[in-house]
């Protein structure tokens, strides 16, 4: 199974990088762009014996070490590739 | 001096990355350019799942937030103990420099000028930041997942340099970083310098997120913001500066007469009390202080019980590559400690050395402290952490300017506590009298403690001293074959709270170090005068881990190649007191022999001590009778101690 | 010599190249404000280190759009001379002025240390002055530092000789343990086909005096102002 | 429109962040996992005529700004929220 995970900082959490790519997108002319948020994007291969076990097994890495809920939302996708 | 301790084990990368951009900010608020940081750090044991993980982010949050802003951070101390497991310290210092004509103050002063917010928008972060800091840990609050801020060290940068511009002109009457309980403790607290009152207009604040209230608003702790009351008449020329930095710069209130803090918002009135109320007259606390009964035993130690190890040249290396005395280069690499082009002894040494650019003159700067020996003797312990500072200072050749803290302690509600509080202080106080230091400035950490058990009571100092020519400085390591070592001050058969006790015995037991501060300033002195006449070519003060330490950091731990030494130590006292005891005001120095004379006679001026151990030589460190290692063993388990704990 | 200092919003290092440039040889530099257009004659405009936009998305993605930029790469195209110090040589990297890229260092950590570069070709302005192998003591302080292009790219480097300068230990060998940030090929600084734009991630202007521990820094800069010295400019093309 | 952005290194593209993330899984007793993969993940929203004109808008973004080709590739999805 191929898997994506989304870690974003949570909603409220300043995000500094967001507002710098927004700031440069609009000077660069794209006046239409807003809230803007910078985040990681982690893809992992996993073998797991089913689609539930690999949700339980991701939550906790993500919980563990991929992400820090004190500041980060987490969410992801599994595919069969 | 500024701790940022809770946010830090909450959150360590952010927690310390805004530490640093406080004190930054407090620092350029005044006026004055930041021109190097410190740090003092202290983690809990390596066994404890959660120190790898807080060290390194505390270290990457430090040096993120630091290096953007372009501030080198130039030394710091780290130290482990298990008391510290749920409860780490970070202790940012920051030292700036400003034109005496052109201090500015935390003032706002008259009546009808406008109060102008500058940097960052406001969102909710950190609201009852200031809470949250004083409360001790537990269970449930680990639960409650406090807000905790992100830096924006960038910002902070572009603030800066748009503050430092402003301040060159005319137009500012009082400026203040927006700290903790932001808009209302700096806008009351401006108030009250400037005996005045402040009216806010929240609608006028730049926001973040949607949906603010006044009330998130008036205590919002988002970082990267400062509060300004300009001339009347002159916020055109101040918003301009701040355009080009590409920051907000927004009139939001003004200067009154009443002495009144009151804040409206879509033109209701929702906040009014008087200024008074909120800083002068807040409540003073009068804490009962109580020595506990359980301190009597703690200082007992019967030596007889301590088995001298048999093999004391490994017992050497185990001490070396303990990671409070192994090598902390894994830290300091990750820190810029060369831009502003003004350092001139990096970290790794007693104290950091940076020139002033455009004179002859350097400054010298270190951050020390050490937990157990206030533990154990918190009186003796504040004396001791103020004579360290201050020779690590005599080491690289500068005399003390001043001297600023940071007081890290468990809750003040318990009388213990208030007791090892007091008895710090009081220590801390001695030692500056005796010494002739001042103290300009520092600041209180409470509530470090969880579960009921507080960490050991850790003062921390940060110590500036001045060297009149900073070609003159010295550096702890030997430089050529051939030079005499020397030691000055006394060796004492002294292992109460010592680092070979912890690490070897696994013992916190006895009384620290003695201390005689006639005997210290002598030695310091004695130090001082040798390095002003050019006749010491390495100074390096014997602190934990003891002579054996001193020694093999004197050999090995400079950027050169390292040198061996042939040393005899021959005192009627056991081995392990001899090579690891933590006896006070010593400093092991090398010098060509031609010059031992007059070094001779200078000591003997002083009153100080002065002992030849040997010479420089060889590739072993050789202490007879005890030890002979050679020194690229020494240097290797030195150099890895750190980050094999690491990995 | 006429110096442009670029100033970006978060540059760090311009104070220090400007009094490099000017306490030890003797120099005038000029600061340049990122927002303004390039204006004026220069000989030499460098882009200094520091955190251009915080290094935020990618380190130089957005200061190659300051307005300044666009004079930068006319200059460029004219035969001028760029220098780029590590937040510079990024930016001249994301701007198209140097092939490749810089990427996190291998170590995925910051580095502050000092390094050994071995001059690898001396028929550039920016090395003219050094001769070959020998080697310069200054800093690198980076987080992304780690140089990048993909095979085609670092083989056309090598054949035209742009690699100008490479990381080394003190005996002048170049290894892992000598390489901050596992740079391919252990390239620390490279510069165009034309050889009239380098970027290097190491900082001279930082070992530019022995109190700080080295000079050898001057290097770098004294080989522009011999370059320019020269009446036919382009002597150093070889 | 409400877009989502992934910018991860190419092919080839030595990714240490990965690396890393893969070595501290196992450390943690995630063997299972493999081929970990750490790029960026940018969310932004949009005002545009209509798809096709967004779509536009934000490939240019992405080749001016948002990654850079030498060592990057992005893709993105567009949605209606
Ligand atoms: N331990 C201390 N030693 C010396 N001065 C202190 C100490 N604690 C606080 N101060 C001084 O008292 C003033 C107020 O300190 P504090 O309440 O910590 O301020 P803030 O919270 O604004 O940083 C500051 O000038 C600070 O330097």
């Amino acid at each position: 199974m191929r898997i994506k995970i989304f870690v974003c900082l949570k909603e409220g959490v300043l995000d500094p990088q967001g507002k710098a790519v927004e700031r440069s997108l609009h000077s660069l002319g794209y006046q239409e762009v807003r809230d803007v948020r910078v985040g990681k994007y982690i893809e992992i291969s996993l073998d797991a014996p089913s689609r539930e076990a690999a949700e339980a097994r991701i939550r906790e890495m993500c919980d563990k070490l991929l992400a820090n809920p004190v500041i980060e939302d987490y969410r992801f996708e599994i595919s069969n590739e | 001096m500024e701790s940022h301790n809770h946010p830090s084990f909450i959150e360590p990368y952010q927690g310390a990355a805004t530490g640093v951009g406080g004190i930054l900010r407090d620092i350029f608020t005044m006026g004055a350019r930041p021109i190097a940081s410190l740090n003092s750090l202290r983690f809990g044991g390596f066994d404890h799942p959660r120190t790898p993980y807080l060290l390194s982010g505390v270290v990457a949050g430090i040096g993120g937030y630091g290096n953007c802003v372009g501030v080198p951070t130039v030394g710091g101390e780290l130290l482990f103990d298990e008391c510290y497991n749920a409860n780490i310290l970070v202790n940012a210092f920051t030292l700036g420099i400003a034109e005496k004509k052109h201090i500015f103050k935390g003032v706002a002063k008259g009546i009808g000028n406008p109060l102008i917010y500058v940097g960052a928008k406001t969102g909710r972060d950190g609201i009852h930041g200031a809470t949250m800091a004083s409360e001790a840990f537990s269970e449930e609050s680990e639960k409650r997942r406090p807000t905790v801020q992100v830096g924006d060290p960038f910002t902070e940068k572009l603030l800066l340099e748009a503050c430092l511009e402003l301040m060159k002109g005319d137009c500012l009457v009082g400026i203040q970083d927006m700290g903790a309980a932001g808009l209302t403790s700096s806008a009351a607290e401006m108030a009250a310098r400037g005996g005045t009152g402040v009216e806010l207009d929240l609608s006028r604040i730049p926001l973040r997120e949607r949906g603010m209230t006044p009330y998130e608003m008036l205590l919002s702790e988002s970082q990267e913001r400062m509060l300004l009351v300009a001339k009347k008449g002159r916020e055109g020329e101040i918003r301009r500066i701040f355009e080009k930095w590409d920051l907000d710069a927004v009139v939001v209130g003004k200067v009154t007469r009443d002495r009144m803090f009151r804040a409206f918002f879509d033109g209701a009135e929702v906040a009014r009390i008087p200024v008074a109320a909120l800083t002068t007259d807040a409540p003073v606390y009068n804490r009962p202080a109580e020595r506990p009964p359980g301190q009597d035993e703690l200082q007992r130690l019967d030596l007889e019980k301590v088995e001298e190890p048999k093999d004391l040249g490994s017992t050497l290396k185990l001490l070396l590559e303990s990671p409070s005395i192994a090598c902390k280069e894994w830290v300091y690499r990750q820190y810029d400690h060369f831009v502003r082009s003004n350092t001139v002894v990096a970290p790794g040494a007693d104290a950091a050395v940076i020139r002033i650019k455009g004179t002859e003159k350097g400054l010298a700067l270190t951050v020390d402290g050490n937990g157990r020996y206030c533990y154990l003797d918190p009186y003796v312990g504040g004396i001791l952490v103020v004579a360290e500072a201050a020779r690590n200072l005599a080491c690289v050749g500068a005399r003390p300017l001043g001297l600023t803290d940071c007081l890290n302690f468990g809750s003040p509600e318990r009388a213990d506590v208030m007791w090892q509080f007091s008895q710090v202080v009081q220590g801390m106080r001695d030692g500056c009298v005796a010494l002739g230091i001042p103290v300009v400035s520092g600041n209180v950490s409470f509530y470090n403690e969880t579960d009921g058990v507080p960490i050991y009571p850790t003062p921390t100092v940060g110590m500036v001293g001045l060297l009149p020519k900073v070609a003159r400085h010295v550096t702890p390591w030997f430089k050529s074959p051939g030079d005499v070592v020397a030691l000055l001050g006394r060796n004492r058969e002294e292992l109460g709270g010592s680092e070979y006790l912890k690490v070897i015995h696994r013992m916190v037991k006895g009384t620290p170090p003695w201390i005689d501060l006639k005997l210290e300033r002598a030695v310091q002195q004695s130090c001082l005068k040798a390095i002003d006449r050019g006749l010491l070519r390495s100074a390096h003060d014997i602190s934990e881990g003891g002579l054996g330490v001193a020694l093999a950091e004197c050999c090995m731990g400079g950027p050169e190649k390292p040198l061996g030494a042939r040393i005899e130590l021959r005192e009627m006292m056991r081995g392990d007191a001899r090579l690891f005891g933590e006896s006070q005001s010593r400093i092991i120095v090398s010098l060509r022999e031609k010059d031992l004379n007059r070094l001779r006679e200078i000591a003997a001026k002083e009153g100080a001590p002065l002992q030849v151990l040997g010479e420089v030589g060889g590739s072993h460190l050789a202490v007879h009778p005890l030890v002979r290692v050679a020194v690229e063993e020494l240097k290797s388990v030195w150099s890895s101690g750190l980050e094999k704990r690491l990995k | 010599m006429r110096w442009g200092v670029i100033v970006f919003p978060g540059s760090c290092d311009e104070q220090d190249v400007y009094d490099c440039l000017k306490r030890n040889l003797g120099q005038r530099p000029e600061f340049l404000w990122h927002k303004d257009r390039l204006k004026g004659k220069f000989d030499c405009i460098v882009l200094p280190g520091g955190f251009s936009y915080g290094d935020y998305l990618r380190c130089g993605a957005m200061a190659r759009f300051s307005p300044i930029m666009q004079g930068v790469v006319e200059f460029a195209g004219k035969g001028g001379l760029v220098l780029g110090i590590c937040n510079g040589f990024q930016i001249l990297c994301e701007a198209g002025l140097l092939p490749g890229a810089l990427v996190r260092n291998s170590s995925l950590q910051f580095v502050c240390r000092q390094v050994f570069l071995r001059v690898e070709e001396t028929d550039s302005p920016f090395t003219c002055s050094g001769k070959k192998g020998q080697l310069l003591r200054m800093p690198v302080k980076h987080g992304e530092g780690c140089y990048y292009a993909d095979p085609a790219v670092l083989e056309r480097l090598r054949k035209n000789r742009q690699i100008l300068v490479r990381y080394a230990d003190s005996k002048g060998r170049s290894s892992p343990a000598a390489n901050p940030n596992g740079s391919l090929d252990h390239i620390a600084g490279i510069c165009n086909e034309a050889r009239n734009v380098f970027g290097l991630m190491p900082h001279p202007e930082d070992a530019g005096e022995k109190t700080l521990g080295s000079e050898d820094g001057l290097k770098i800069f004294s080989s522009v102002v011999a370059a320019c010295d020269k009446k036919e400019k382009k002597a150093w093309l070889g």
